[in-house]
């Protein structure tokens, strides 16, 4: 199986129209174009509510761009796929179906699952989640989950693998151990991964590429390139100059205005 | 084990003693000192003699009940999940049933009992048409609205695996639903029980509703009250029955109805 | 001619295979039926049926109509509307006089018909033949029962549980049929205000009828005599012995009741099966419930009560 | 604001339009074709000259019948309210009522006519019982898993504010269960129009379910039908206005039962 | 009105009895004794499932200790109380109370609202929520919500205030502004703080003493002082060393196995 992944987004828009027909349109995304070459890890980050999330659901096909086009390995983006996945940030496991089924629930869509059965028992330990094939979401922590997540979407072997602040509502030490995990996982499928994050130092530890957004409407600010080879080490001089670079580009003041955060 | 079950008795002792007492109390008023109407209330030993002298009829009966409650109830679910389905996922659907629904649905069909009667071919298909239309109104609500209620998030995860609409629909938006649609079958359940009793007012041959129909007819109401023991204690299990499958159905979930 | 006569012979054949299906009978008027099928007269006429157990609430004409029954017998006075609204029956005979009483409580200040006014009678369906006969006698003596200017109120209850009404004080009389007057009467003392048997006009009046459905009445006309002539059979059968049917009636649990009661019922009556006495009886009643605006003032009786009825003597 | 209401009569107009034609259809069947009994299924002119020549008639009854079902379902409601926080509040009132709400809950109250016109002074009241008892079960089962599924946590933040019991009943359990109790609502009240038909075949004066009773007596099926219609209209109205109600009143939650 | 809110944990054990009668008995908390001067910030830190939550409930009167005792200014705690509140990890806001009548809850409840119907607005405002006066909770964010359980729980003046890993599911900018915040809190209303938290930075950011326990039962392994004066530097010289020196006690390597996850 050839794997490719190349991803160019070129003069993306995204206008909402208002809630009713009097209020204001609202434009979350404003002229973004990027080039994300195969097998390349980027994080995007950038203030709360700016337009990330639009961005990447524009490159799931979940959102269709107002103008622009989106294209993986030279086609249009018309619609999702099984060559896109996305890790949404809430759990979005299907409580009804345990962590194998879970896991299999691609495989199922496309009717490959006797054919692959074996490769379901691989990702769910490649997670992490040996012994946890028979439990149910609401017994799993938030890390568990999250994972549980990453192998439902791995196991389509997508081009291109999204994420939406996957590791948001997870606690420092969890999230540690995730960022690890997800290294090891990239390194050895080599898909191209898009990760819109709030955590700077996230966005460094992982990435190859962060792109930092402007607040509202979203527009591609600046490309910072993390050169530094895995595994990273958070307390380095470089690292830590490396997120101080990129709170400089996003002017994180630590006192933005509190009605901002309104969700 | 043992010492589990001897606890569970000794934890429900006083609920028996009390239910004693009370029935002794009865028995004291009606028999004793004859403080209400003893045709109307007649002796427990009275009543426990009919259930005993009459329990095949009253099993016959019974289960000609069962027979008509289960085909309606049958009818009744499936129709009510199918328009469900239908105003809750298509939008086409939803413009041409859903006003058809909130205007005939509420209808009691009890009040439809003349149509019933000349539409169908013999009264048994009416009645077992009563009961299911009871059971579809209260099912089709709750399945339109827990289909809606589906978080969309888990609809988009099945986009980006290429899943098609009959797999979101039998996939994700129907076992999403399912706590609602437990609330509306058990909604449904309930008004069946109240129809059935109106259904076997018309033309059924036995059945435990026309028979405590027919003994009230002929005043004999030790025979009314043994009717009513025996719905009491079939329709309460009919509902453990239906929790304890819904539990083990839904054991994903928290927070379900208790019963 | 060959063809006409092969027709019949196939018409002959669908007949003798044909069951017709019959109400189940109750009560202390449903005689006729009871004991045509008791002592073999459906049998001897070379009828095959069954009968179909119906609560009361569908009563007999319902079912009728829906055809869910071929025939019923019932109290003339419960079909004369529902006739004048398009109810698809043909009468075909008359079988007794009888069998509705009008009570008041123990005791009562209630003597008359006027003194009714603004009062409350129960009957067991507010459209059946006791209201109707309470609606004619009440309409009589000049009170004005019309169906939405009535100066009485006309309550339903399930018959069983009328007595119990009237004792206590939910109605102030209640319109029931025998047994029930008799059992009534000795359990509780009422009194009886009006009695279709006794009080006149009413005691030479045909009270019950036998009619078939319109369907049977087109499709198998001669089903439809073989009833008729076994209901008039029986009720001939009945005048003779009236203990024994009323020793049937209790055996069989056709009706409730006691023996001795009940046969004082059944010797009231006059057991007189008659097809012309019926259709003179459906006028008067059509009249008079014509007179008490119960029956809408377009309705022309005679043509009603010609197309309701079916001769099953001249039908061939 | 014009060409939005424009905009909904075109959306709406294919509906409208859809329901001309089944009209019509139906009056070609049974005036022209006859193809349907034309005694149970009257031309709709026949209909309509009821509902227009009767109005006063049948508002009075409607009238009546409204009376009747606000008192019965003032007092379920109440009733199942009650049990429902006793039972899903109190161990003590549980262990007591709980197996008497499961054993007599799923009687269906029309079965209990024959006890019911003994037990109560006036028909009036053993109607009104009728309906109150329909309604109680549903709601004081919910009600009580309302209760039972409120999140522990909500109540020991009452209690690190130093809340008395009858405070967490009241401020926290009661409002924490609002959602499962108008789903019992909501089915109390379909049961009660379910009862209110049969309530309405025992002692009273007017009512519209007695009208169809009555009408059905004497074989007036157009009466029927306009007494059908006008409870449908009657009682989705009643539903909207309830659910309307629910929405205001649960306007802090999401996916609640959709109308 | 003397502020107070001395602590005295006094050889305090916690035993959970197993779910059913075979199930073995569950040692969460084993002979902690430790005592918290009135107005001290305490930070109890410690790895996931070892009893952190459980002692805090003891602190609050939610649980009973199977044996020792814990005093509050002298009086030992039998159960809950005004005087000592407590703020949840998940949000526990009453969802049918906007904002307003949230943060009024516990004057209701005493039946001061009419007396001290200003004091409300002073604490929405205190948190930073102004304008939000009649918001429902499912409009707010995370981070607006945890604050509005505080505002609910100062409003009582309570004289120890309890946190349960209050900032778990916040991104890292809301955490840090809300960090900011509740130091500007705690100088004002010298309230004796104890959180909880399962981030070392966060514990050596905000407290005076870090309590580091062991894995399951939870003993007091160590109490880190902390003697930097706020605002503190997250990337100074001595802040980091802090933090390594409590990641060393606890012995935390990143590599935890996966199953001890499981909760
Ligand atoms: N479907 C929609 N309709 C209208 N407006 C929308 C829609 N989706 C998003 N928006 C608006 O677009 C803007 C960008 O939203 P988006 O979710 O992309 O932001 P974000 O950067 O992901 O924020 P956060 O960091 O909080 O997740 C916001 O102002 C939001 O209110
Ligand atoms: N009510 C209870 N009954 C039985 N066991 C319990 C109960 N509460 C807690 N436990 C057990 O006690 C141990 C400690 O639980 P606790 O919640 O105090 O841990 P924690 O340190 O707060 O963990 P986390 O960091 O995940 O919040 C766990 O093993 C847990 O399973
Ligand atoms: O059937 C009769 O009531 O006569
Ligand atoms: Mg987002
Ligand atoms: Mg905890």
């Amino acid at each position: 199986m050839v794997k490719n992944g190349a991803i160019v987004i070129d003069k993306v828009q995204k206008i909402f129209a208002g809630q009713d027909q009097q209020a204001a349109q609202i434009e979350a995304v404003h002229q973004v174009s990027a080039q994300i070459k195969p097998g390349d890890f980027v994080a995007i980050i950038g203030p709360s509510g700016c337009g990330k999330s639009t961005l990447l659901r524009m490159l799931a096909g979940l959102d269709q761009p107002t103008s622009g086009t989106i294209a993986v390995d030279e086609q249009n983006v018309t619609g999702p796929s099984r060559e896109r996945g996305l890790v949404f940030q809430d759990s979005t496991l299907y409580p009804w179906l345990n962590v194998e089924q879970n896991v299999s629930f691609g495989l199922k869509l496309a009717k490959q699952l006797s054919k692959r059965k074996d490769e379901v028992q691989e990702f769910i330990d490649l997670v992490g989640l040996k012994g946890f094939e028979k439990v149910y979401p609401n017994q799993l922590s938030g890390g568990m989950q999250q994972r549980v997540a990453l192998a439902r979407a791995l196991i389509n072997y997508p081009k291109v693998l999204l994420f939406d602040e996957p590791f948001g509502a997870l606690d420092a030490f969890t999230r540690m151990r995730l960022h690890d995990q997800l290294i090891k996982i990239w390194q050895k499928h080599k898909i191209t991964m898009v990760m819109v994050t709030h955590d700077v130092e996230e966005a460094v530890y992982l990435a190859d590429h962060i792109f930092a957004m402007t607040p509202r409407p979203a527009i591609l600010k600046d490309i910072v390139d993390v050169d530094l080879p895995h595994p990273r080490d958070r307390n380095g001089e470089e690292f830590i100059a490396l997120k101080e670079k990129v709170l400089r580009i996003l002017n994180f003041t630590g006192e933005e205005g509190n009605l901002n955060e309104n969700k | 084990m043992l010492t589990g079950r001897f606890r569970g008795f000794v934890y429900k002792s006083y609920f028996i003693g009390g239910a004693f007492l009370l029935v002794s109390l009865y028995n004291l008023a009606t028999l004793k000192f004859a403080l209400f109407n003893p045709l109307y209330f007649p002796a427990p030993e009275a009543i426990l003699n009919v259930l005993v002298s009459d329990w095949q009829f009253l099993l016959m009966c019974l289960l000609y009940s069962l027979r008509l409650l289960g085909i309606g109830l049958l009818f009744g679910i499936s129709a009510g999940l199918l328009t469900g389905i239908l105003i809750g996922w298509y939008t086409s659907w939803n413009y041409w049933l859903d006003p058809i629904v909130k205007l005939f649905g509420p209808i009691p069909s009890t009040a439809l009992i003349p149509i019933v009667l000349s539409a169908f071919a013999t009264s048994f298909q009416a009645s077992a048409f009563l009961i299911a239309l009871s059971t579809w109104f209260p099912i089709t609500i709750l399945t339109n609205s827990g289909i809606r209620n589906v978080k969309q998030d888990l609809f988009e995860v099945a986009d980006t695996m290429g899943a098609t609409d009959t797999q979101k629909i039998l996939r994700v938006a129907v076992p999403a639903a399912t706590p609602d649609i437990f609330v509306g079958i058990f909604n449904g359940i309930c008004s069946s029980f109240i129809t059935l009793v109106t259904a076997e007012m018309i033309g059924v041959k036995y059945g435990i509703g026309w028979y405590i129909n027919w003994q009230r007819q002929i005043m004999g109401y030790a025979n009314v009250y043994a009717g009513l023991i025996i719905i009491a204690v079939t329709f309460s299990l009919i509902i453990t029955i239906f929790f304890k499958f819904r539990d083990h159905f839904l054991r994903w979930q928290k927070g379900v109805i208790k019963w | 001619k060959n063809k006409k006569d092969q027709d019949a012979k196939a018409a002959q054949k669908k007949d003798d295979n044909y069951v017709l299906r019959l109400a189940d009978p109750s009560g202390v008027c449903g005689a006729p039926q009871q004991i045509a099928a008791e002592k073999g007269f459906f049998k001897k006429a070379g009828l095959k049926y069954k009968t179909v157990k119906l609560s009361p609430d569908t009563n007999g004409l319902e079912a009728t109509t829906s055809n869910k029954v071929d025939a019923s017998n019932s109290l003339l006075g419960s079909v004369v509307q529902p006739l004048s609204n398009g109810a698809q029956i043909k009468i075909t005979t008359g079988l007794h006089t009888g069998c509705i009483s009008i009570l008041t409580g123990k005791n009562s200040q209630i003597k008359s018909a006027k003194d009714l006014v603004g009062k409350k009678i129960g009957v067991a369906q507010v459209a059946g033949s006791e209201a109707t006969f309470a609606k004619r006698y009440l309409s009589d003596h000049g009170v004005n029962v019309s169906d939405k200017h009535s100066q009485v109120e006309f309550t339903q209850y399930s018959g069983s549980e009328l007595p119990l009404a009237l004792e206590k004080g939910q109605v102030d009389a209640i319109a029931i049929e025998d047994p029930d007057v008799q059992i009534a009467q000795q359990k509780y003392g009422f009194n009886a205000l009006a009695n279709s048997a006794k009080t006149k006009p009413f005691n030479t009046e045909y009270c019950c009828v036998a009619y078939v459905s319109e369907k049977l009445a087109k499709d198998h006309p001669a089903v439809a005599r073989k009833y008729t002539q076994a209901m008039q059979e029986a009720t001939r059968w009945v005048a003779k012995h009236r203990e024994e049917t009323a020793q049937i009636q209790i055996d069989k649990k056709y009706a409730p009741g006691e023996k001795s009661i009940n046969v004082q019922a059944l010797d009231f009556y006059n057991w007189k099966a008659s097809y012309n006495g019926a259709q003179k009886a459906f006028k008067q009643v059509g009249n008079s419930l014509q007179k008490a605006g119960v029956i809408s003032k377009d309705v022309d009786i005679d043509s009603l009560a010609r197309n309701s009825f079916l001769n099953v003597e001249t039908q061939q």
